[in-house]
């Protein structure tokens, strides 16, 4: 710090601390989250303010009063909305935790095998994702049928109708945002932690309920709110399984009676609720700290004595998988069956190969793949961009208005998809400053921006749960070995949450592939993706190619797991790992 | 010339109460000096190291190095190297590339800079543990990864917080030699945070002594272990026996006290001490300035043995002396007769030329 | 992405044609390919983009600030109606449009009705003998269809709602008095035993026999019959058929010449006979020669007041939705 | 009676190359023993350690607790109670919830478990800060509450892995005061494994001294500083001055060897040692076993004053005495003259009847 000769120079110099010295003033945070926010405030907050501002525009607050009336649709769906969110969250908690105990927990043959399957069922195609189900567990399905001519009943047994049938088709579907953040935070967690436990005497289900699973807090507050904001603006299950007295039938009815203040009022009440919901975890996960206070870095988990352990896990782990892979089992079968061949029987009578040879020779049979590969990667490289930085300001810095900034994210998460693209929609189809002054509606990039703004929670939730169990010393370690900020940020804070940020990425490009309701209403013909393209077979009844065409996307999907699987453990360290266990 | 300066400064955090963890510290910090931090667990020694270090700001106060006011300078502009209490290791990275870090960072040269970490694993005895992962190395062995990284990239000044508390005391001796040669050859300053004593004598240039996040006396080994400041001082450092004595007569540098078997001694004291005849004083008595001596030799102060503790070079005894004294004095023997045991009366000889008045 | 094309190529003068459409992708394909035979300027220059009703409406309405569409194509006289009601719409007059029954089409030129969709009795026909299918709509409220019918969701498809409007209608011609159509619905109700979320829901439902009869319009009924080997025939009710219309219209602010041109080759007349001898369409204009099947027919076009309809189909839906559905 | 018993224990990671970070230990440790494992860092302290209390398994060997082999057994069926090295607090808990959890875990009623909490917390001086978060803590605050939360369980066994290493000298010595009080009183066996050899030595009843995952020599505090097994033990455990003197003459327990100055001085020597007059013999001698001469006292070894360390209670000379005897020795001096400085010439005459014979 020689100081320099002239005065010019030293106030120059003076300045170029006071910006590059950033990270540690006070307004540094202000700093790194004013082009943030501005991101924020651009494509996905003011965008959606358009639903607020619809609900209020006519007559006032009074369409939110009918939610406190006590007899009416507005307040019985809020209440099953509610309610069916609340029991998706402890469902699709029970299920990913312990998928994520059994395959994290345990090594056997075959794992990563499973790892890479467990996925698919969040990248289940619309429409034909949620018909499989039908498929499979409603009146009609195989297994109600199945059991139906087992017992030899008078009706299917075991039928899931109305919420039961929701609630099943959300466990499925959603129990990955519990499984994915629950395995990443457990392979972050300070494996000495839950040694302690034990030597104090606590039994395995002790230290899950008192040390685990309290430790995973972060992941599993993360979860809860995506599922639970998944449910809220659910919309698929309940109409196939006929519950109509939920928020989003009621704002679809009001979109189709023409009452469109009502229907924006029904999203804004979703959008609130799902803040609160939000507010509340956030207070709940702050209570508590959940980084690592050892010194230095912990010895990797103890070995697996317990032979029933080693023997059970595997046996569970295959059962589970094959149950959650049932519905895509179920489009499977569905792809190769004949037309017509399948009615009253419990399954399809006559196979065939018809519809994949249908759907590869025509021309253009891969583009919508690639279409929605090609957007989905680009809405994920923005996600991943901007939710780490967004998490890291929201987990460790301090600044006015983290609450704000948090909300400000989830928001697009919290609403139906259908509004978020019509609320985009309003915004680009002029040109604005964020847009650069282009309309963007009718352009390739229309359909990436609404991924990105969809999808950004995902990379965001999961970037801030594993960011809470990272120990800020490693990075002061960085910057105190000369480390700017950024490097310092990248080389050591983005390297040790990727665990999280692989996961959100992951979630983010799955869902950017399945995404539906929001793309029909954006897409253009050069963009078709692939989910339209789906529909449109599902839409002329063409199932058996609509389910050809789900195959291939499932089968995308898994190839993507099990490369970023391959990723995500760098292989050396499984298997090295997988070694010091069985020993 | 000063390089690191101090200005009444105080560090309060939000939760822990209304005391403050770092209070109203001033002092500062020659250019190549090696100072250290002396105190008990809880005194505020690691938030002052990270506040120089740039890790926290001061709530009050100011920080200067080199005349300059870095009170809230981002860290990596500080050019330190900081060992901290709980090692901070990359986990996802190997021993190696931990070490290298702060050389990449600096872009030294491939070349340059694996020679370098080989030279920093060699120092603290690691070498062939550069492709080691972290978690595969015991404490200890964490603890001089540690430290090599802090010492390989050669900054102007290093922070050192307890860095050799996870060694064994060969290996202890061996590495604060070296700390100490690498930080004299390159002239580097250095702020040391230890709670072993000897090492801090034995290393320091200078210490200070916290309590309670105030400093209570800033000296050289010797001044600090000879003439501590205050009681807390001389019971802190080392083991001292504080004896409250009656003053014979005074005057500007030596108190005459009244020993309790009958008899004087001289005791030197601090300036401005304040004494007079008739007042009592607090004497420190170091253990090995206390002789053994028969129950009835008349220089003798007596007391009656009430534990042995054998710690290898010494054994120490603790004899109570009457409550009124000071209650129980420790002695280190280097060779403690057979036949005393624990119960036995016994008589002590303070030497007269060791003893120093301490403030309460 | 490939295909962005520019359209200003130089060399032709015709600008690109953005089709929305609801109608099934084979449907566009085939008349696209037939349009572009004709005027070959418009080659490679027509983008269908296949979405369901309610969407087109919903997308039309969103862009309304800068029209992305030119061709509105496929959804029922309400949605259309919305669509003009809220401007969306260019007022026009086609060649075609002398010939069209007043009923068909807006009064202002908005939009035309392109097919006609009589909504009739189906039956799955494995499960069912013709002979014993239900005559009329009055047959589907025996109690012995308890639990055999299945019902598409009503509130949310604009085809339903008219089809259960009508059902009230029928029974209270100035739509004074809904009760009577309430308790007609109601008896519905207790036959039913599902409400399907979507038509292949529904085409799911019937041919797995979770129930056996429906309401749906006939042009389905034969596509599934003849394309999809679904074992489904249907009945013309002897009190008559409602009959819906589903038309077309230019979008205000889009390629309007483009759209004028296709709308009109929409209604050629040789394509109106292959549109109705292979996707069984009924057109709203008189064509010259009728396939064997719309010769046939016998179609008994009920007497609906939309007028009524329209007036009243929210609130006696909401009533339906809040006080019957699920009830019985 | 036989409490723990290791029965050629080893241990070997997949990594660590061939080498086994525990080789062929056999040890036996008795009820109520105060036990503690000694040795450089990275020689397999924390793996016995954490092999006895189950958190892994030995590749080869047995473990067993009371005549019980509970080699597989898992960690929370044996009732040991651990400090880990890292602490491994729950960072999710309060200071109170984390010391509570044992008791929790053991039923211990509500009002009961708060009582012992805070006398626990007493016992490491960290009355009030119950409330705290784990976060908010000083690294030795950290540390106590490590140690509070594996007393307050009274388990039949400590396993004490440097429960000390980051107190403060004062702090550190009233807290192994308490331990060893709590292990006396409640018979509790106890396995302690510290760098601080004065710790050491002051605290257990027997020690396991290990160099490289083997186990060197077991015994006494007593026996291992003045009869070390090996040159290792002897230079490891203080500091010691290993000489190569010429045997005069030898019987079973004495070996008479030729001082380089002349002259003849006997040393102590194991059963079984097997030299002969002519043989040459490693000779230890503690640096406070010798005493400083003038350079031309007969009977001293001649030497050069190389370092001068102050260490509080001693000074720390090393003479350097030329290479064939042994290189350099440490003196221990509590008085030294002023006048000696480094470069003078100095003799040392050692005392007889402190010096003994190790193997190499
Ligand atoms: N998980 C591991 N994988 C590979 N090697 C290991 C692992 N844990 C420890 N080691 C090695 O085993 C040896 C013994 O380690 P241990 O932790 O027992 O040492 P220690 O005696 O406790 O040392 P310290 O005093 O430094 O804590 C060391 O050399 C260490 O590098
Ligand atoms: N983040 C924090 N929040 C609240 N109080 C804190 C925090 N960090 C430290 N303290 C308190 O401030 C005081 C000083 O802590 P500091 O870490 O500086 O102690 P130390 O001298 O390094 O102690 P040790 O030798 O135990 O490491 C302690 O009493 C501690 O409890
Ligand atoms: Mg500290
Ligand atoms: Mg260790």
């Amino acid at each position: 710090m020689t100081a320099a000769s002239s005065t010019v120079l030293s106030r120059r110099a003076a300045l170029a601390r006071r910006l590059a010295g950033g990270a540690s003033s006070t307004w540094f945070p202000y700093l790194l989250v004013a082009p943030l926010a501005l991101i924020l405030w651009g494509y996905v907050v003011q965008p959606m303010l358009a639903t607020f501002v619809e609900s209020v525009s006519e007559d006032g607050v009074s369409n939110y009063t009918k939610f406190l009336s006590s007899s009416g649709v507005a307040r019985t769906s809020l209440i099953t909305s509610l309610v069916i969110s609340a029991a998706s969250v402890v469902l699709c908690g029970v299920v990913g935790v312990a998928m994520a105990f059994l395959l994290k927990r345990f090594s056997f043959a075959g794992r990563r095998l499973i790892e890479a399957f467990i996925l698919v069922p969040a990248a289940l195609p619309p429409l034909i994702g949620a018909i499989s189900f039908q498929l499979l567990y409603s009146e009609i399905g195989i297994l109600p049928r199945g059991l139906q001519r087992l017992f030899g009943t008078d009706s299917p047994v075991l039928a899931f109708d109305g919420i039961a049938g929701v609630l099943v088709v959300h466990t499925f579907t959603m129990y990955p945002f519990f499984y994915l953040a629950a395995s990443a935070a457990l392979a972050g967690l300070d494996p000495s932690v839950e040694e302690a436990a034990y030597n104090l005497g606590a039994g395995r289900v002790r230290v899950w309920r008192t040390v685990l699973l309290p430790m995973l807090t972060p992941a599993l507050v993360s979860a809860s709110l995506l599922v639970f904001m998944t449910s809220l603006a659910s919309y698929t299950a309940p109409l196939l399984f006929g519950v109509d007295q939920t928020m989003t039938m009621q704002i679809y009815i009001n979109r189709t009676n023409g009452d469109l203040p009502m229907a924006s009022t029904y999203a804004s009440a979703l959008g609130l609720v799902s803040i609160a919901f939000l507010l509340l975890m956030r207070w709940y996960e702050g209570r508590r700290s959940y980084m690592s206070q050892s010194k230095g870095v912990s010895a990797r988990r103890r070995e697996i004595s317990n032979p029933i352990g080693r023997w059970l896990a595997p046996v569970a782990s295959v059962l589970a998988t094959l149950v959650l892979l049932a519905p895509v089992a179920t489009i499977a079968l569905v792809a190769f069956s004949e037309d017509g061949s399948w009615t009253t029987e419990i399954i399809p009578s006559a196979y065939t190969v018809d519809n994949f040879v249908t759907i590869l020779s025509e021309p253009k049979a891969f583009q919508p793949i690639l279409n929605s590969l090609q957007m989905s990667l680009l809405a994920t490289a923005g996600c991943v961009a901007v939710g780490v930085l967004i998490a890291y300001a929201v987990r460790r810095l301090r600044f006015f208005g983290r609450s704000l900034l948090d909300i400000g994210v989830m928001i697009a998460w919290a609403l139906p998809g259908t509004v978020v693209a019509i609320n985009l929609i309003s915004a680009f189809s002029t040109g604005n400053t964020f847009s650069l002054g282009q309309a963007l509606i009718g352009t390739f990039w229309i359909l990436p921006l609404a991924y990105f703004v969809r999808f950004l929670p995902l990379v965001f939730r999961a970037s801030s749960a594993s960011l809470a169990l990272i120990d800020p010393s490693l990075e002061e370690a960085a910057r105190s070995l000369g480390a700017s900020w950024w490097r310092a940020f990248l080389s050591i804070t983005v390297r040790l949450m990727l665990p999280g940020v692989i996961v959100g990425a992951l979630l983010a490009f799955v869902h950017g592939v399945g995404e539906f309701v929001a793309s029909v209403l954006i897409y253009t013909s050069s963009t078709v993706p692939i989910s339209v393209a789906i529909n449109n077979r599902m839409y002329s009844f063409e199932i058996g190619t609509a389910a050809a065409y789900g195959m291939l996307q499932v089968l995308l999907i898994f190839v993507v797991m099990w490369f970023s699987g391959r990723l995500e453990n760098g292989g050396r360290a499984a298997s090295r790992r997988a070694e010091q266990w069985t020993n | 010339m000063i390089d690191v300066e101090l200005e009444s400064v105080s560090k309060r955090f939000a939760r822990s109460g209304e005391a403050a963890a770092v209070d109203d510290v001033t002092l500062t910090i020659g250019a190549g000096e090696f100072f250290t931090l002396l105190g008990p667990s809880g005194c505020g020694k690691t938030t002052t190291l990270r506040m120089v270090a740039g890790f926290y700001f001061p709530t009050v106060g100011h920080i200067r190095f080199g005349g300059q006011d870095v009170t809230r300078l981002a860290p990596n502009k500080r050019d330190t190297g900081m060992v901290f209490q709980n090692y901070a290791l990359f986990p996802h990275m190997t021993v190696s590339q931990n070490v290298a870090y702060g050389l990449k960072v600096r872009k030294v040269s491939r070349a340059d800079a694996s020679r370098r970490v080989a030279e920093a694993l060699a120092q603290v005895h690691l070498d062939g543990y550069g492709s080691r992962r972290i978690e595969e190395l015991s404490g200890g062995q964490q603890q001089r990864v540690a430290l090599a990284r802090a010492l390989v990239i050669r900054p102007r000044m290093l922070l050192l917080d307890e860095p050799l508390s996870n060694l064994d005391a060969k290996l202890r001796e061996e590495t604060r030699t070296e700390i100490r040669r690498i930080q004299r050859d390159a002239g580097t300053t250095a702020i040391y945070v230890t709670h072993d004593q000897a090492e801090a004598m034995a290393m320091s240039d200078r210490i200070a002594v916290m309590q309670a996040g105030r400093v209570q006396q800033i000296g050289t080994p010797r001044e600090v272990y000879h003439q501590p400041a205050n009681a807390f001082v001389a019971r802190f450092i080392g083991r001292s026996n504080v004896l409250s004595l009656p003053v014979t007569s005074a005057d500007a540098t030596r108190v005459e006290v009244a020993l309790p078997g009958g008899g004087h001694i001289a005791a030197g004291a601090p300036d401005g001490h304040g004494l007079r005849a008739g007042d009592t004083a607090l004497v420190s008595a170091r253990p090995e300035h206390i002789a053994l001596a028969g129950p009835d030799d008349p220089d003798a102060i007596r007391g009656r043995v009430t534990a042995l503790e054998f710690t290898g070079m010494a054994t120490h005894l603790t004899v109570d002396i009457g409550a009124e004294e000071g209650g129980e004095v420790t002695v280190a023997a280097v060779d403690v007769p057979d036949r005393v045991d624990v119960g036995d009366r016994i008589g002590l000889r303070l030497s007269a030329d060791r003893l120093w008045v301490v403030r309460p | 992405g490939s295909g962005s094309d520019d359209s200003d190529t130089p060399g032709t003068s015709a600008q690109k044609i953005v089709v929305y459409s609801a109608r099934d992708k084979k449907v566009t394909d085939f008349v696209v390919d037939q349009f572009v035979a004709k005027y070959p300027e418009y080659k490679g220059k027509v983008e269908v983009l296949n979405m369901g009703a309610q969407e087109v409406l919903e997308r039309t309405r969103a862009e309304k600030a800068n029209p992305q569409g030119s061709v509105w194509w496929g959804g029922t006289q309400q949605g259309l109606s919305a669509g003009a009601g809220d401007g969306l719409l260019e007022a026009w007059q086609p060649s075609f449009a002398a010939q069209m029954d007043a009923r068909y089409k807006d009064p202002q030129g908005r939009w035309f009705g392109e097919i006609l969709l009589p909504e009739v009795i189906m039956y799955n026909n494995k499960a069912i003998p013709a002979d014993q299918a239900p005559k009329d709509w009055d047959d589907l409220i025996d109690p012995r269809w308890k639990d055999k019918i299945i019902i598409r969701d009503v509130a949310a498809s604009g085809t339903m709602r008219s089809i259960y409007a009508s059902m009230i209608q029928r029974l209270s011609k100035d739509g004074s008095n809904p009760q009577p159509g309430y308790d007609w619905l109601r008896k519905l109700d207790a036959n039913t035993v599902d409400y399907a979320a979507n038509p292949t829901d529904l085409y799911v439902k019937m041919s797995r026999e979770q129930g056996v009869l429906s309401a749906w319009n006939l042009q389905d009924i034969l596509l599934q019959a003849e394309q999809s080997k679904m074992p489904f025939g249907y009945v013309m009710p002897a009190s008559g058929a409602p009959v819906l219309v589903d038309g077309v219209a230019a979008i205000k602010g889009g390629n309007t010449e483009g759209a004028k041109a296709f709308i009109e080759f929409l209604f050629d007349s040789g394509l109106r006979a292959n549109l109705a001898k292979d996707f069984f369409q009924i057109p709203a204009v008189p064509i010259s020669e009728q396939p064997q099947w719309l010769a046939n027919l016998n179609l008994k076009p009920m007497d609906v007041d939309w007028d009524v309809i329209a007036k009243n189909e929210t609130q006696w839906i909401n009533h339906w939705n809040a006080e019957i559905k699920n009830k019985g």
